[in-house]
């Protein structure tokens, strides 16, 4: 079992969901984020002064899968994001899970994960 | 002429109903914000606030006299009497103005903030995805000239007038041409990216209830001074009749849309009541001195209800207004000014219509003109890339709510 | 009589007082809805913006003619004059109607505007538990029927009018009318889940800490016309001390709040100084007119000390007041009309306790009936799995923010 | 002495200025809160309920006599009539007080709301660092006596007034002598942490643009008091000249600070155009009567643009001044005053200067003295931890947002 | 030592809490998320257009313990879920962790986790 | 490859930041938290009633890198928090990543990961 942490630019959730969906990964969580990456910087001004904003606003995506849906879950992702060409699509670190409950039943391992 | 007592009275009610009228621009303002997405609330902050000042000054330079033009040069359609303001001397600006209603300057100021008005309404239709510039091009041009000269037309006792068509405060003269604007300028932008989707409809939820709710407050509260200051006077008997109809008309308009929130959409949506409201004020406006309270309800009660179809039809057409302005402004402005023509046996249902087309082709058809022109000549719309990021950043460079977590998506 | 120009200019001042009054309700949402959560938000404002409505179209349907019925057919207890408004006809409607005060028209909606005050005040009490429509239905009779038959014992020239009871702008007749309601209602609802736990009270706070404090400059701007309508003229000498009463008892009631809040909290409460102001206001309203000054100060400084231990009592016998409407509209309120006896030598303490019980009889004993009705018949709380999820999702399916992260729990 | 009609008229007038001048306190509330820091709401709100009642209680204490002292003692400095409200009796208080034009009670309260202007710009000036009893002990001394004493010299009929100096509202008698405290305090203050760094100037955004906007327009709302109530009657003609050079002033704000914010810092910057707004509000607010309607718009004009090189310049000299106040009020407060010397025949520009200078130095001393000793005994800046934490926590233990996710670095 | 991800439902978080501290365990961190599994998706109607929210509010824990309190932390989240006998109740995801600190002691390993 | 997760102090971030640039750690995520620990509880007091706050705010960062950068992100983590000797100064976790993707190019492994 695999824990897929990936972190993309929020427009691209929705077709992300879709695109797992697809694929028969119906079961994620998304939490919001901010990166700092090559990204070009936002440039903001308030009263005057200029900032530059270099934590951008992410989507930090956590799907948790068995070993063999890791490479169609990356390719969702993947998929979508490498629409755009630019700098500040993301980044997918796929970390070792060494137990998944699913609560309400106690079920675990490969069975609860899903 | 009237003593100097009343003069003193009727024109400090002219003056206070003035600033009633201009606290309505906070209103449009706050629910035009409530009503749309976080990433575009300075943007239409910083519309209000320039289409406030707008007003005013093109007012001053031309407005005014277009409107009330004194005689007109192309039959009843077109007059001007020159620009800036032509102050009469003496008593001629005072007592004597207005056989003692009010003073020039007060006649000036009051006006002027009826004029913003027009353009406010078409601010909330285009939100969320018009250029800054041509919004606010299309603002000055349609206030300083086609609001006034429409305007001169029934109030500046042009063609409309003389033939008897009848709108009190301005369901027609204010809230339609504002509306057809809005109705113009949205289809020409076209729908905000992903509302209308391959696979159907889909919300775009405003960002703050509360703030949608003062909006709408502070509107209801202006309008007294709207309808109230529109009998010209203080007249204890006209203007305490019209508080009556436009109370009666908006509680109506708020049951209406309750109702038809409640049996036909199954749902309890403020947002529906909101502009059920509106709709009401709207509704009422154009005959609030002379529709019976009995039938002021009724009115509301009806503009309630067809907001709320209009809101979904004008959906389905893909004419995409976040606000609902289209469908508070024009559609309960038309049936408003109809309505007059039902209920009240002085006025002629064919002429109240015969106005309402007429302002409706001058309406449409310059906004058309000046808009298509503006969109051909600079663009009307911002490019996708920004219009995800949103107008704040894009065009502001800046955050409407810096510190708190907002997530942009679903 | 008075001349057509004290007329215009009286009448003209009854109207502006109608306009604040009825902002006061805006005050009120804002209110309401700062002190209380997120997730209750939507249903809130539909609340509020329902209750207007409710209040108008109720006044107009039989509610004004409830409370100046003219005649009384039971005593001086009850008395009818009819469905509907009864216009009188020419001058009778106008200078003639109350001597040239105010219009036929002027008196209704002045009134009308007060009479929804007293559902909007039981609104906050019950606030993020009640199920919606047995609110509307709740708030529909209490508005309709218990408000102006209570109103016309002294208001409507009824028995305490005779008795020599005195409620200047109602103290009494309004706020603690609604506040009983209030008491009765949340006590029948029982507390929100969470607020009193066995490891004991847990604070559920309020979300919005700047719309609270402009819900209580908007009461607080409207109660000049709360108050100073109350006058029911323009007299110059009267409403301008009626102003200064009401702004010292106000400006006093944070400076007892704010003593309370730091001696005995030991803490600067904001929640509990804008409690304080809206406490000195409701403290001076029974007899803005007939207090000095310096008495003013006294009993705004009173009612905001007592305001703050009064909200935790409440809390000590668990009943849950999320915005504290009972101590402020309820406990002030009395408190204010026996400080009429206590202050002015015209006035009986004995009276006024009087007039206090019998209010309280009535307004409770009907409150009761109607909410413990509403309860056996349709219930009255929403369930726990809604009151978690929340108001909004549950009765509305709305969010009040979209886009803001909310976190939902501590 | 005018009839009792016009006396009513002149009244209401006054007493509705009142109101609207009260209701600027929300619209400062608002702005201030909406530009600052989410940490710091509370705590903001706090002061600036404390500080209207604050003002009203002082001002009766004293205020009043010492602004209006009828006879003074030191020259034409310095007169005090006493403790209290010295009522006149009878007619005396009532038609007689002014001629017909007020009541003793008008006239106080609507002095009242003023004073406590004063102490409110410089809450702005020191927000999200100073000590909140630090801050009340100077707002209280401030406003009981610097304010008032200043005051007497100009509208107390002291040297000033003598000399032809001219202030029609307060350009200078309100809004300088608040920004020259504002100026004092926030210098002996020192910035926020954060704001001059090594690296360079870093911006501290505020939280909330609309509250920002909401509290912007409510001040224009209430300015049509407080320049529209200082003509002290309705003369229609004076009045509706005021709301008209008071209107064009302020949207001529907003066109200088937005051409300058997209000129010169190529940004539509939404907090310059509000700043720029209030600065054309205040630039007028000293020849509101006696500027012509095209001179309004130059010295709006000029305001705006103003308002935006002063806060980039006090920005330079490490003034930190989190929503502009010392900018709006002190600057555009001198310039309207200049501008009455420069653009009306009747008046001298030596002798506004010399007004100017006069009240700078005396409120600037009366500043430094009460807060550098506030600041030698008690303190008057948070600790460094205080300050990272935020005043909500730190002094109120309380939070402006509960439930809303917030994020408290960059 | 492990790192135990669990995703619940809001309301729970507070007798969680309880649960954990019965059982010694004191340190943890929470933050909100978004999460799409099996829940019933909430039905949201604005404006006369209906929408479904799929995407629901959970509360995600995480609690770094020794080997030896793993069970004790799963068996406390699981009793307070267990309650409720719907779906969307949650998971809980452990996984390993190589090494921890505590930043103002700079402690490592097992002493520093708790 | 291992991920840093590290939950720290809101006003921190700024430091750390430059902190991890002077190491050449140029990208990171973060998000906000809120910790339970042996920090002292916020005392909150609303309407006469005192409650404690023993939830408070965090930002977690989370790092990924190659393993001979490990201790430079740590060491600059710590150098920051130390200044100050409080307690709540916060935890460091290190976990093993399996796998790494840098979306935009499909990249894999240590290349993908700064
Ligand atoms: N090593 C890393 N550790 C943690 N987060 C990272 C790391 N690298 C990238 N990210 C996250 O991914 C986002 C995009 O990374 P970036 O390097 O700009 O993308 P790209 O590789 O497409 O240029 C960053 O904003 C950050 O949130
Ligand atoms: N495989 C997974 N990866 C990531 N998060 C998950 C996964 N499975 C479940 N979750 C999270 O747990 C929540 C509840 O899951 P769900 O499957 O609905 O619970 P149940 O198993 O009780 O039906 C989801 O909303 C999601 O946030
Ligand atoms: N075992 C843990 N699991 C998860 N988070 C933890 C753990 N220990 C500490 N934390 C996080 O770190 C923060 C600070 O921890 P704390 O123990 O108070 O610091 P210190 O060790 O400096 O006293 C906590 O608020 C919590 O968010």
């Amino acid at each position: 079992m695999k824990l897929i942490i990936a972190i993309v630019q929020p427009e691209e959730l929705p077709e992300i969901k879709e695109e797992l969906l697809k694929r028969k990964i119906f079961k994620f969580t998304v939490s919001n984020a901010l990166g700092q990456g090559k990204e070009i910087p936002l440039q903001e001004v308030y009263r005057g002064i200029a900032h530059e904003i270099t934590l951008l606003k992410k989507v930090r995506l956590e799907i948790a899968v068995n070993d063999d849906y890791v490479d169609a879950a990356v390719e969702a992702i993947c998929k979508v994001a490498n629409k755009y060409q630019e700098k500040g699509r993301g980044k997918i670190f796929i970390l070792p899970i060494e137990e998944c409950i699913r609560i309400r039943t106690n079920e675990k391992g490969k069975e609860a994960i899903g | 002429m009237n003593s100097l007592e009343l003069f003193t009275v009727n024109n400090l009610w002219m003056l206070v109903a003035t600033i009633l009228v201009f606290i309505m621009h906070l209103g449009f303002s706050a629910l035009e914000t409530g009503l749309t997405r976080t990433k575009n609330t300075v943007n239409i902050l910083f519309k209000n606030v320039s289409i406030i000042s707008i007003g005013i000054l093109t007012y001053a330079l031309c407005g005014f006299n277009l409107m009330y033009p004194g005689d007109f040069s192309f039959g009843q359609f077109f007059g001007f009497a020159g620009w800036g303001l032509n102050v009469p001397v003496g008593n001629a600006g005072l007592i004597e103005y207005a056989n003692g209603q009010y003073t020039y300057y007060t006649d000036f100021i009051f006006q002027a903030m009826f004029a913003a008005t027009a353009a406010t309404i078409v601010s909330g239709a285009v939100a969320e995805r018009i250029k800054l510039n041509s919004f606010l091009l299309f603002s000055f041009l349609y206030v300083a000239f086609v609001y006034p000269i429409a305007g001169s037309w029934k109030w500046g006792g042009g063609f409309l007038h003389q033939m008897g068509f009848y709108d009190f405060a301005g369901s027609t003269l204010v809230h339609s041409v504002g509306g057809w604007a809005a109705l113009i300028c949205a289809y020409l932008l076209g729908p905000r990216i992903g509302k209308y989707t391959k696979v159907g409809l889909k919300p775009i939820m405003g960002h703050n209830m509360p703030l949608a709710a003062i909006g709408v407050f502070l509107l209801w509260f202006g309008w007294y001074g709207f309808n109230g200051g529109s009998v010209l006077s203080a007249d204890p008997g006209a203007v305490s009749y019209v508080f009556v109809t436009t109370s009666l008309s908006a509680a109506a308009g708020i049951v209406g849309s309750l109702l038809t929130s409640i049996f036909y959409l199954k749902t309890n949506d403020l947002s529906m009541i909101l502009n059920g409201t509106l709709a009401g004020l709207v509704g009422i406006t154009a005959g609030a001195d002379v529709i019976s309270p009995m039938n002021a309800i009724y009115i509301g009660f009806i503009s309630g209800i067809l907001v709320v179809f209009s809101i979904i039809f004008f959906d389905k057409i893909k004419i995409d207004d976040p606000v609902g302005a289209i469908s508070v402004h024009l559609v309960c402005g038309i049936w408003g000014t109809l309505a007059v023509g039902i209920f009240s046996t002085s006025y002629s249902f064919v002429i109240q219509l015969i106005g309402i087309l007429s302002y409706g082709f001058f309406s449409s058809l310059s906004a058309f003109l000046i808009f298509y022109t503006i969109k051909v000549l600079i663009g009307v719309r911002v490019t996708e890339e920004e219009e995800i990021i949103g107008l704040d950043i894009a065009e502001h460079e800046m955050e409407s709510y810096s510190g708190f977590q907002i997530f942009t998506v679903e």
